[in-house]
């Protein structure tokens, strides 16, 4: 082990001490797309201890060119994200104790994963469950660290319970329709450069040098070479119903979240977002049009062809995902559009 | 004056990077109204805003000289 | 293939015309270590058209904890990182045309691998090889992007022939004792960090996009929260000997190299760098025994004990790598050290 | 007064991040020479340097108030 880790303990500020905490600590990785394959590979070869994926979706073609655990191979079987990238993980590192759930990261499941968890990377391509993240993380006092990415823009931000400002503390509301990688693009060096801010967070809270962890939030763009820090000292809300002096955890709350239910004998599910939306149906269909998807509409729905589902949207955000029967395949598919 | 930054996906529909506008004495929240219906932006009301890079709520009011980022929040990832 | 980049070609500046240019041009990677193996993994899944990877070390175990492509398997299989490289990059993406070469990147080397190129990528680990590239770059009109990093530090600059400034105008001289990772340590985020800025000017290069391309000298700090961008605008020499008004290319010449001798008979490479150094050899032998080495020494010589070889170190900077006849490995030895 | 960054391992051989320094006047082959000896760095010589963030060669002249920061290129790789 001394030699495989020797570059990392050469650097001071972990050292061999800083090396044994790594493989003390285990990490909870929500999302094994971009920023998920990327964060767990480094944190893998860095030699943490133990580390668990959630991803509910499987490898396809359009994932390759910025997912960096995954192979041709691995979209023609069509494997779940979480077993090839499982499968990857253990190649590089057999020392590190990895566990790989196909599961969508909800409220529950995050509940029941939480135990003995020492921080949570967000992976994740939706804001739902970002602010579930949020809540989860102050209700146990775990940290986690806020990653996103579109386009060549990124963004990082680390919250600490009970020394940062929190998530809902920003945005007070989960904002509909945030640009994902499926409307905006994404290009491969701005995922690497959430990675780059994510991962050197992650590791400074491994080795516990709370002194050097970042306060600020970072927001970027390669293609137009910006580089921005905020300062978040006026950011905290005392008032915050997550972090606050008198918390609630909406987003734990069942109410907060998109529900969805397989409509009786059909291959259909329903989507309803938490809150009722007023949706430019108009918009929404241009949009999607230039997606290059096929879309038909009349005044009250758009209709969008995928390859082997439908998505029918109403003009109050809710939607219907034919060609499944399958929960969290469909809420896949939604939140690709409406992050 | 007050220099306005418009970053991410801000800047394509805005159609600029920045621009200088008057807005000293105003709240953020009046700004953001001001800014979307100047610049046809359409989810300004969601967006984070720095100002002189430190964090600031809708209440916040600016200040001469003052310059104001939007730093929209991204969901991919 | 649209499936495959289509969240590449979503991204505006890309675009499917952008994709079509990516997919017709051919970059040379020079290094295969931590940042050659994440920067070619960029471009072979953002569609390069064709990739010559040139690396003359093989896989050793501590090069896992930060270098992407590379597995325990490699590790165990001694491969030469080209292979090794190429072996996973063709599992990645199959349409790339990728040429692995296991070799030292020689001035006389990197004329042979020039034509037809269009940008070469810095991948190396010593500056000796940075200048021939430089040289090459200015000589044959290529693009290159220069990247380095050691500890948590790590710099980025474009260098266009006729447009930027050159490495030569910025260092004048191959600095001895240059950082390396051999001896600051290295963490994965600042690999990553470096690689989305080449990766970055990379496609904005590959694209044509030259306005995009970044005119400043990018380098940051991820532990200590830094990010700089220098501007250039000053920095061109007009009388640079390799971007100036005449030309010399100084080190294109072999006059100029560090040169490697098989000592007759013996298991040994005496290696001697270009010029007469005045090395403090108790500073030598102090950091040497900080980095875990085994270090004899007396007033005119440092003596250091490897796994399969000894390094004898003379005042004048000349050494002595006992255990090899290979040249290029003996260079690679000596350069970790004084890169 | 002049403020001098220093970077990478010259921040830790000078141990400190920065410092405050008279140095107007000076060429920056000259505020070399005096902070490598006041502060034991070894190879201050083969640095980079920025004032005000633009890159300077040696010759350049100091003025009052501008911060330089020194900038050593790097190998690793």
């Amino acid at each position: 082990m001394s030699e495989r880790y020797s570059r990392q303990t050469l650097f001071p500020p972990i050292g061999k001490g800083g090396q044994e905490k790594i493989r003390s600590k285990h990490v909870l990785m929500i999302g094994a797309g971009a920023l998920g394959s990327g964060n767990a590979e480094l944190l893998v070869r860095a030699g943490i201890g133990r580390l668990t994926i959630v991803d509910r979706d499987y490898v396809e073609a359009s994932n390759l060119q910025r997912q960096q655990l995954y192979t041709e191979e691995d979209v023609a079987e069509k494997l779940p994200k979480a077993a090839a990238a499982e499968k990857r993980l253990k190649a590089i590192n057999s020392e590190v104790a990895i566990t790989a759930m196909i599961a969508d990261a909800t409220p529950e499941k995050l509940a029941e994963l939480i135990d003995g968890v020492d921080l949570i990377i967000d992976a994740t391509d939706n804001f739902e469950t970002r602010m579930a993240i949020n809540d989860i993380s102050q209700k146990f006092r775990i940290p986690w660290i806020y990653g996103a990415c579109v386009g060549s823009f990124g963004m990082s931000f680390s919250i600490i319970p009970g020394k940062t400002p929190c998530l809902n503390c920003l945005l007070k509301t989960v904002p509909l329709q945030g640009m994902t990688c499926d409307t905006g693009g994404i290009i491969g060096p701005a995922v690497q450069m959430v990675i780059a801010h994510q991962g050197a967070e992650a590791l400074k809270i491994l080795v516990e040098d709370w002194d050097a962890v970042r306060t600020s939030f970072v927001s970027f763009d390669l293609w137009r070479n910006q580089y921005t820090s905020m300062k978040m000292s006026k950011a905290k809300d005392p008032g915050c119903l997550s972090c606050g002096e008198h918390p609630e955890y909406p987003y734990l709350d069942v109410e907060n979240m998109t529900k969805t239910t397989v409509l009786c004998g059909r291959d259909t599910v329903q989507i309803r977002p938490p809150k009722q939306q007023q949706l430019n149906l108009q918009d929404t269909a241009e949009k999607m049009k230039d997606l290059g998807y096929q879309v038909k509409g009349n005044p009250y729905l758009v209709s969008v062809e995928m390859d082997d589902n439908r998505m029918v949207i109403f003009e109050d955000g809710r939607a219907l995902i034919h060609g499944t029967k399958d929960l969290a395949q469909a809420r896949s598919i939604y939140q690709r559009f409406f992050g | 004056m007050n220099k306005i930054l418009f970053f991410a996906h801000l800047r394509d529909e805005a159609g600029h990077e920045s621009v200088e506008i008057e807005a000293a004495g105003k709240t953020v929240a009046e700004l953001k109204q001001m800014v979307a219906e100047k610049y046809g932006i359409q989810k300004l009301d969601t967006s984070m805003t720095a100002i002189n890079e430190e964090f600031s709520s809708n209440d916040e009011v600016i200040k001469a000289g003052d310059t104001i980022a939007f730093i929209p929040p991204v969901s991919g990832g």
